[in-house]
């Protein structure tokens, strides 16, 4: 992938506002082995990973466990080293800044985690863990903190009553409210939404998703979703983007992602999908992906599909494929859509 | 002689137990015999070691020329008579002395005991980098010559009215040539197999040695009484502590002797009223006895601290409050509480042998508080409010320091609630016994240093003879940093008239004038308040009561008469 | 493949095959002690298998559907779990009074097991093929190369390259895909009449879970064994099962086939929880629905409905007395609830 | 999602499948209840805690109401056995039994209570650094296993030999000897506390509740103060418990080896030892001394059970 | 695996240095001094010379090399001739020689080390044999009375200093029963049947004291790893296939219960070789921790130099040996 492609593929329509860039983003786990602990490979967790996020959108990003949308979360929050690339926010380069200044930017941009249970201190009280932020950014009076804290909770639906219970107190959709409310508290315009909703049940999922939606509504959030589950993201994204193998194989507006997808590997994804509808899924034909995903340890040469692909020919193995832009915003890293 | 009659009365004592019992009148006819010392063995050579434990284990392999019997008289040995002005065996200007050996003696490989053997042995000691723990008792030794194969001399380089320290008693044994004649100087201690297993001409010889465990010994085939020695082995089994090698002869019977059973009286006596055993005992020269520090312990002096040149002491100079001290302690306690049998009340320094003792101190041994206190009034301490006299502003605090022994941590806290009665103060320390007897110059704990008001440990001499130890308490014995703090001085007791006296005794070889001349030195000490004496300690051991001949001896070695131990039906 | 020929059943057998139930539960009731008191997690559950039915459970976590399962084969660590009520058989046979020794032998035997997490289900110690030959060799007592033999001709089965070489490989050089195909071997091992499946997809991402039941419904023709699958997904549900059971708070609320279940759902309950679900295609609704508040704790068995606090059509009946399973619309369409739908809501939305 | 007989994790307040999670609980327990009741719920740990308050109240009250001098020594009423003037009896030298068992009381617990926590300091410090640190992990560890592989028991001897005269010297005989024993119990027994803490704080440390306060800003000081401590508590009070009973139990092995306090100063291990050998003559000297350390040990030991117990989540739910 | 194990023996070389070095120099500055036993009678000119002699006049650097050479070429050299029967060089090699005995502190630990091994290791055999099955039962039903039982057993018996149950047992068997001897008779030797049941008799106090001890804490260990599987899936699975419950608790949890087990059992055997000090002492067994606090008492500083660093190079050879058995017998760590 040239640099110029890479600067200028995931780029969307110029005149809406960018508030996040990510350029060339890698971010490898180093393997050491050997007498030497010598470094004799890497990790390819995120590799070479390049998109823009728009003010006020959601950006979903989708795939598989292990592909490496979680990684690219975290290191766009400067939550894990980040190898190579750049990150920009709000038009400043944070890829490399460290201490006090890194922590002032923090409050530009926070996250909600997968695991309501253990992205809790359960050792901490509502109040406390709303109020972290606050402690840790503001200089507020203990009433102000105090209001400040109730206007949040009320703000994701939660009693003000429960300000002194502990996380184990409560259900899961409500942790996650406490989760949000935490994230909220420092007036972030950017939120990193990992896996939001997968710890959740299926009638929890709808209300935390309905508050996310509701909230971003009312203070003009930028999402960055992350899920594996395919139809919520079409409910939630105004965007998606695939990644497999750490590599970014396709984005598109949502409805040119579901109705057009252009990556066999996307095509594949949405048809493994089981839907609610005995009759379509009845008649459905399903594009059945044979084997595993490669370690990322060691991924295959040329497009990292390949070996899965329905469609793979020689020059799959030889020559990784550039991330193109194909339509009006619709990107895909495959030979075949050139 | 008197000391050849004793042999013979006991050479007929075993001879009357054996017509009592024909049958184990014959070399290893009686089995197994069991030992226990609960201090192991580490090494066979008497001269690399001098532990008791050691010297004591080497005297079944190893004998001296002569040694000394349990009543301390000298007994001829490995020679037919012991050397004497008498019978021309030490030369009239009192600088040598010849010993003529018994012959047809052989060592334990079948080889003739020789004066050539004599000879290197004492050349193998005073090899001055071979570290011999005995050396001792060769001091003054100029050399000693072979004039025949039987016959050996000593020359001192000074006269010497006592010349009975190279090669007799327990720490002097005779060790053979042929065995260590490469093991001189600083490759003795790497002699390990010769360490381990010396040839001797005694009724044993090692057959396996485990240091710091066992030693087991089998009889030596030449020794030179064919009926001899009665048991075909001998285990010489080490470790634990007192009371279980006391539980071991006493209570359950798996040993037959066991040594230094320093443990709690009533212990003792509970034990042996399981009729397995017998708790026996004998005393020498140990007297566990109080120092008095004469100069002044005071930090505030510094450098001079304990020395003669920081000054007397504040109070302890005065014999009124000695003796207050001495008289307010009543020994019987100390001796019912710690030592039961193996302690008796004395009042003196140097308490045997029987010649030597002073009956002049018997005051002591009957307390008397208010004869104490009468002292210190008149002596013009009075007694404070807080129940501590003093005088001058000088208070009548002590401290007290001692090695760490739980018998003597009961005796110091006896001895300060005794002291408490006459409004002494009394401050305990107790510092292990390395350190306080280890002599290291730069540590404050040494009993040399005596940074202390008044220190408690027992002291003895080998042998009989006190001439060396009296001399302790010469003016120039006394330590200090000139002579880095070496000397046996500890009081810091000096008196010109009491230095007259040791030299006088050096010059005289009668013993009755000795013995007169002893007695006046340890009445000096004692009239000083230098020494306050409390118990003349003995040795405790125990024998299962099937064994027989067994004669406790505080002078040599207990095992000096192995040879004629038996078993009995 | 010798596990065809053993088992000639036709594809298909779907709902309507009049055959003897093999699995039969009628009012299964089961609590657990805590120490803040008994939870009843399973309030007269009933339902029936028919043989070479798929019958799907589904249900939020906490609904009981994984325990009802458990418990009817005794499969419980008791204490805390208990049995306080409620009968099972299988095959005309009370489940309840066999010996342990039969227990174990129907145990599979004739009823397989396949759980959630393939990873943690295996024995991480033993080889593949050391579980596999475990009922083998202890239910149909075969020698130890024949089950070897027949462990492998398992693998080959479930689509597992070179059989032979992978039993003896151990559960963590599988991946979880793979390690969940073993699973199934060893559920199908010896040749069950049921197999039980509880949410054996769960843990696998999409392409995965979409080869696995792939595999099933290759199987299912091919074998013939009657399946319980637990699931909380009515997608996986949807494509797979003849017959839902839908449960919430330890009872089945809704029964029937599944295009009834689908397509006519009576239920509050059911009707919600299939609209909360977005979609991949079709209209995108601004807003999801939901279903306000939260299960109950079952802390007392209950009289009234459960679900009546969360329910939009509640009325005065529903508080006062708990709706028992009638047959309602098509044929074998039952449903718990005194509120009868109008016509017009049954459409489902599309 | 799955229904799970045994209930997961802390994820649900009351125990038994996540169905019971209420929407509003209807009594507000903090988690230090809960623990409590589950404490409680241990009859052994309950004993133990009971048991081990009266041992305390004992050791400091029973100076009041016992009030004999232990080193009074009384000759003529030696090696009693119990009766009203000494209610434990006396010892050889008619000291007290009952006033020494309280007086060695005092300073066998203060021992141990002293010794554990200096250990669990040293501990808590390095498992923490190096579990929370990556770039500490290595030379911490190192630097634990180099302690590991050290054998204790020589090492100590030798330390004993060599500084306490050092130490005798700057704070007196008593405190002196204390200070060695206390320090040279927890710095010899820190390491497990420390392997356990690190590995705790590794697994914390990947915690989302960790990487949400990395988000937020919050300093790695106040991360671990704030997040990592009050979650690894469990571990450390459990060895806590255990170290008490370690040190009580290596206080005693020292005085056998003649190298723990001097003779005039009681605890219940050189009692026990003194008394060993009086054992047939008057058994009381072995039986209450014995009978402390063993009651200490083991109550301390329930107690420690009891709150690995309770402190565990996993346990704590059923 | 190989290079895993290569890479712990190459960290195992510096580490051992370092305490080497670390119990050299401790032990140097230790007031031990090997005069100090001696009769107050030996004049100080005498001690002096005695130091000298015994090599104390060098420099810490030149007596740690040497003892350096000692004991990694010296010794190892002299330990193959005797095996083999090679010799090399002229076979004068400086020993480590130990000031009490004077002889090669090798020579004495090979003496040693007969009777630690029987009663010591015996007595971890037989905790390991008493513990396990307490710690199945105790684990598979847990808070039965038997658990409690097992519990209240293992606490008390860690709770006992052995210096206490050793001379209960002595006055219980020996003293008052007469059963079993009080003291260890080192020199016997094993050669018929009626040798044998002495060498039982003599063997069964101090192991029992010992070997309780052990056990006490094995049983914790092993009740606390089978509770930690009894609760996992792949129980459940085992059950599910209709396994019996002695498979599934003996076969299947029992197998992954002994992994931490066995590794810790391998962790702490260098303790065998260590010795119970205070048990040997009461027994008068004559084992290597006797030799150790013999010669801490006696300040013979080469003897515990030696055998102190002994013990670590076992205890660093055994979290070796517990590392390569955790690699064997965990199948998930043995392929990584």
């Amino acid at each position: 992938m040239s640099d110029a492609a890479a600067l200028d593929a995931p780029r969307a329509a110029p005149t809406a506002e960018t508030l996040l860039r990510v350029q060339n983003l890698s971010v490898h786990f180093p393997i050491h082995k050997g007498l030497l602990r010598r470094q004799v490979g890497a990790v390819q967790a995120v590799d070479e990973v390049s998109f823009d996020v728009l003010k006020g959108e959601t950006l979903g990003l989708v795939g598989e466990s292990g592909c490496g949308k979680s990684t690219t979360g975290r290191a766009i929050l400067r939550l894990t080293p980040i190898t190579q690339g750049r990150v920009i926010l709000d038009g400043e380069d944070i890829t490399h800044i460290e201490g006090e200044t890194l922590r002032q930017r923090r409050r530009k941009m926070q996250m909600i985690f997968q695991d309501p249970q253990a992205s809790l201190n359960p050792r901490m009280n509502v109040s406390g863990i709303i109020s972290e932020p606050l402690v840790e950014h503001r200089s507020l009076s203990r009433k102000q903190m105090q209001e400040r804290v109730y206007e949040l909770m009320d703000a994701v639906g939660l009693r003000r009553s429960f300000a002194n219970r502990y996380p184990h107190e409560f259900s899961g959709g409500q942790r996650q409210r406490i989760g949000i409310a935490r994230a909220l508290a420092l007036d972030p315009g950017f939120i990193v939404c990992d896996e939001p909703i997968a710890a959740l049940d299926v009638s929890i999922q709808a209300q935390v998703v309905n508050l996310l939606e509701e909230l971003q509504q009312r203070l003009g959030l930028t999402y960055l979703f992350i899920s594996h589950d395919l139809s919520m993201v079409r409910h939630m994204a105004t965007r998606v983007a695939v990644m497999y193998l750490g590599r970014m194989v396709e984005l598109a507006p949502r409805e040119k992602l579901y109705s057009v997808p252009r990556h066999p590997y996307t095509q594949a994804l949405l048809s493994a999908v089981p839907e609610p509808d005995p009759r379509r899924e009845a008649t459905r034909q399903r594009i059945i992906l044979t084997g595993d995903v490669p370690s990322p340890a060691n991924p295959p040469s040329g497009c990292r599909f390949r070996t899965r692909c329905p469609h793979a020919f020689d020059r799959c193995a030889v020559e990784t494929p550039a991330f193109r832009k194909l339509s009006d915003g619709h990107f895909a890293a495959c030979h075949l859509s050139e | 002689m008197k000391a050849t009659h004793k042999l013979l009365a006991g050479a007929c004592a075993a001879a009357l137990l054996a017509g009592a019992a024909p049958a184990q009148a014959e070399r290893g006819a009686d089995g197994q015999l069991n030992i226990i010392y609960w201090q192991a063995v580490s090494i066979l050579n008497p001269f690399l070691s001098g532990g008791t434990k050691d010297v004591e284990g080497s005297s079944l392999v190893l004998e001296p020329l002569a040694r000394y019997d349990e009543t301390g008289t000298m007994v001829p040995w490995l020679v037919d008579v012991i050397p004497s002005l008498e019978n021309g065996g030490v030369s009239e200007d009192l600088k040598s002395i010849t010993w003529k050996l018994k012959p047809g003696i052989k060592w334990s490989d079948g080889t003739d005991f020789t004066a050539e053997d004599v000879a290197f042995t004492a050349a193998y000691c005073m090899d001055e980098s071979g570290g011999c723990q005995q050396v001792a008792a060769f001091t003054d030794v100029e050399s000693v010559e072979v004039i025949d194969p039987l016959t050996v001399k000593v020359n001192f380089a000074v006269a010497k009215p006592f010349p009975y320290g190279p090669f007799v008693g327990a720490q002097s044994p005779i060790i053979q040539k042929a065995q260590f004649a490469d093991c001189m100087g600083a490759k003795a201690p790497e002699c390990t197999d010769a360490n381990f297993g010396p040839n001797g001409t005694g009724p044993y010889v090692v057959s396996e040695f485990k240091p710091n465990d066992v030693v087991v010994f089998a009889p030596n085939p030449h020794y030179r009484d064919a009926a001899k020695p009665a048991f075909s082995t001998v285990v010489f089994k080490g470790g634990g502590d007192a009371a279980a090698a006391a539980r071991s002869v006493l209570e359950t019977g798996e040993f037959d002797y066991a040594w230094n059973l320093q443990v709690e009286p009533e212990i003792l006596t509970q034990m042996a009223a399981a009729g397995k055993g017998t708790v026996v005992s004998a005393f020498g020269t140990s007297v566990e006895r109080i120092h008095t520090n004469f100069s002044n312990p005071d930090p505030a002096l510094g450098d001079a601290r304990s020395t003669l040149e920081g000054g007397k002491h504040p109070f302890l100079t005065d014999p009124a409050v000695t003796k207050a001290l001495s008289l307010a302690i009543d020994r019987e306690i100390l001796v019912e509480a710690g030592y039961g049998a193996a302690g008796q009340v004395t009042c003196n320094v140097l308490p045997a042998p029987e010649i030597y003792n002073s009956t002049n101190n018997d005051w002591c041994k009957t307390p008397d508080v208010d004869e104490a206190n009468r002292l210190l009034d008149e002596a013009g301490y009075e007694m404070g409010s807080d129940g501590v006299r003093a005088k001058d502003g000088v208070r009548l605090s002590i401290l007290f320091q001692t090695s760490t022994n739980s018998v003597r941590q009961g005796t110091q806290a006896l001895l300060k609630q005794m002291w408490q009665e006459i409004g002494v103060e009394t401050e305990l320390r107790n510092i292990s016994a390395s350190v306080f007897f280890g002599g290291d110059p730069s540590s404050p704990d040494t009993f040399q240093k005596f940074y202390a008001d008044l220190e408690m440990y027992t002291n003895n001499f080998d042998g009989t003879d006190p001439e060396a130890y009296m001399a302790s308490w010469r003016c120039s014995e006394i330590p200090s940093p000139k002579t880095n703090w070496l000397g046996a001085n500890m009081p810091r007791f000096c008196s010109e008239e009491y230095d007259a006296l040791v030299a006088e005794m050096a010059g005289t070889a009668e013993l009755e004038k000795r013995a007169e001349l002893a007695i006046k030195m340890n009445d000096m000490l004692m009239e000083s308040g230098a020494i306050i004496p409390l118990i003349h300690r003995g040795g405790v051991s125990a024998h299962a009561v099937t064994l027989e001949g067994v004669k406790m001896n505080e002078w040599d070695s207990e095992l000096w008469n192995i040879a004629d131990w038996t078993r009995a039906e | 493949m010798p596990l065809a020929d053993g088992a000639p059943a036709t594809a298909q057998q779907t709902n309507g095959v009049d055959d003897a139930p093999v699995l039969e539960v009628e009012g299964l009731e089961t609590v657990f002690d805590t120490r803040d008191g008994a939870v009843h997690a399973v309030n007269g559950v009933s339902f029936h298998l028919r043989p070479g039915e798929l019958l799907g459970v589904v249900g939020e976590s906490g609904s009981g559907k994984s325990v009802t399962m458990m418990s009817a084969l005794q499969l419980l660590p008791s204490p805390p779990a208990r049995r306080t009520g409620g009968m099972v058989r299988f095959r005309g046979q009370d489940v309840d009074a066999m010996t342990p020794k039969a227990m174990r032998r129907l145990r599979g035997g004739e009823i397989g097991f396949v759980f959630q997490d393939p990873m943690t289900s295996l024995n991480p110690v033993f080889t593949v093929g050391f579980q596999i030959m475990e009922p083998l060799r202890k239910h149909l007592r075969l020698s130890k190369p024949e089950a070897r033999k027949r462990a492998a001709e398992l693998l080959a089965m479930v689509g597992i390259p070179s059989p032979e070489a992978r039993l003896n490989d151990y559960p963590h050089q599988f991946s979880g895909g793979m390690r969940q195909r073993v699973m199934i071997a060893i559920a199908l091992a010896c040749e069950p009449g049921v197999v039980i499946a509880d949410e054996p997809t769960t843990a696998l991402d999409v392409t995965i879970q979409a080869q696995i039941i792939e595999l099933v419904k290759d199987l299912r023709q091919r074998l013939g064994a009657a399946i319980v699958w637990i699931t909380h997904d009515l997608g996986v549900i949807a494509g797979i099962a003849d017959r839902v059971a839908v449960m919430y708070a330890g009872r089945i609320v809704e029964e029937g086939p599944v295009l009834e279940i689908f397509e006519d759902p009576r239920h509050p309950y059911t009707r919600a929880l299939l609209e909360t679900m977005p979609h991949l295609e079709g209209d995108r609704p601004q807003r999801l629905r939901t279903i306000p508040g939260q299960p109950p704790v079952l802390m007392e068995t209950p009289v009234a409905c459960s679900f009546a606090p969360r329910c939009p059509h509640a009325f005065d009946k529903c508080l006062a007395a708990d709706p028992r399973l009638e047959p309602c619309g098509a044929a074998g369409h039952r449903v718990a609830c005194w509120w009868t739908p109008p016509e017009a809501e049954t459409e489902v939305p599309a | 999602m799955t229904d799970q007989p045994i209930p997961a994790g802390g994820a649900t307040p009351a125990g038994g499948p996540a169905l019971v999670a209420a929407p509003a609980m209807p009594k507000h327990r903090s988690q230090w209840s809960d623990v409590w009741r589950q404490f409680a719920s241990h009859r052994g740990a309950l004993a133990g805690m009971a048991v081990f308050l009266f041992i305390i109240l004992l050791c400091t009250l029973g100076a009041f109401i016992h009030d004999v001098d232990p080193q009074k020594l009384d000759i003529r009423a030696k090696n009693q056995l119990m009766s009203w003037e000494h209610p434990l009896g006396t010892d050889n030298l008619g000291r007290d039994m009952l006033a020494q068992i309280i007086a060695g009381g005092q300073v066998s617990l203060a021992v141990g209570v002293t010794a554990m926590l200096l250990s669990l300091l040293v501990g808590t410090l390095i498992g923490v650094l190096s579990g929370y640190f990556r770039r500490l992990d290595g030379p911490l560890m190192r630097f634990t296993d180099l302690f590991l592989a050290l054998p204790l028991l020589p090492l100590l001897l030798v330390i004993i030999m060599l500084f306490r005269d050092m130490l005798r010297t700057a704070f007196g005989p008593e405190s002196g000897i204390f200070i060695l024993i206390v320090f040279v119990i927890g710095i010899t027994s820190w390491m497990q506390t420390a392997r356990i803490v690190r590995g705790d704080v590794l697994a914390l440390k990947e915690r989302e509740f960790v990487l949400a306060a990395k988000s937020i800003g919050t300093p790695s000081r106040r991360i671990i103060l704030r997040h990592i401590l009050p979650n690894v508590l469990s571990p450390i009070m459990v060895s806590a418990t255990l170290g008490v009973a370690n040190a009580i139990i290596t206080e005693s092995a020292l005085s056998f080896l003649g190298l723990g306090f001097p003779s005039d100063f009681p605890t219940w291990g050189r009692l026990l030892y003194d008394g060993a050998n009086f054992m047939t003559l008057t058994p009381d000297r072995v039986i209450w001394p014995g009978l402390a350390i063993s009651l200490t040990v083991l109550s301390v030991n329930y107690i420690g059970d009891g709150l690995r117990d309770a402190l565990d989540p996993r346990i704590r739910g059923r | 695996m190989l290079t895993y194990t290569l890479r712990r023996l190459a960290f195992a070389v510096p580490a051992l240095l370092a305490i080497s070095f670390i119990i050299f120099a401790i032990l140097d500055l230790a007031p031990s001094d090997p005069t100090a036993q001696l009769p107050l009678t030996i004049p100080p000119e005498v001690r002096e010379k005695i130091r000298l002699s015994l090599g104390l006049g060098e420099p810490f650097a030149v007596r740690y090399w040497k003892w350096l050479i000692q004991f990694f070429v010296n010794e190892p050299l002299n330990l193959i001739e005797q095996w083999t029967g090679w010799s090399f060089g002229d076979g004068d090699r400086l020993r480590v020689l130990s000031w009490q005995t004077r002889s090669p502190v090798v020579d004495l630990i090979a003496q040693r080390m007969p009777q630690t091994l029987w009663v010591v290791g015996m007595s971890y055999v037989l905790g390991a044999l008493i513990a396990i099955p307490i710690g199945v039962i105790s684990a598979y039903r847990q808070y039965s009375w038997f658990d409690q039982f097992g519990t209240l057993f293992s606490m008390v018996g860690f709770s006992i200093p052995t210096f206490f149950t050793g001379l209960l047992f002595i006055v219980i068997f020996s003293v008052n029963l007469e059963w079993f001897p009080s003291i260890y008779d080192t020199t016997h030797e094993v050669t018929d049947w009626e040798s044998f049941v002495f060498q039982i008799k003599q063997m069964i106090m101090p192991t029992m004291v010992l070997g309780l001890y052990n056990a006490s804490q094995i049983s914790r260990f092993m009740r606390a790893s089978m509770l930690d599987n009894l609760g996992q899936d792949y129980v459940r699975t085992a059950r599910a296939k209709g396994m019996t419950e002695k498979v599934v608790v003996l076969v299947h949890v029992m197998r992954n219960s002994l992994i931490p087990v066995v590794t810790v059992l391998a962790l702490n055997l260098p303790q065998v070789f260590g010795g119970a000090i205070i048990t040997e002492q009461i027994f008068k067994v004559n084992g290597l921790g006797q030799l150790l606090i013999g010669a801490i008492e006696g300040g013979d500083i080469p003897t515990v130099q030696t055998l102190t660093f002994i013990f670590a190079v076992l205890i660093v050879l055994f979290n070796l040996i517990a590392d390569l058995l955790y690699g064997i017998l965990d199948p998930r760590i043995r392929y990584d």
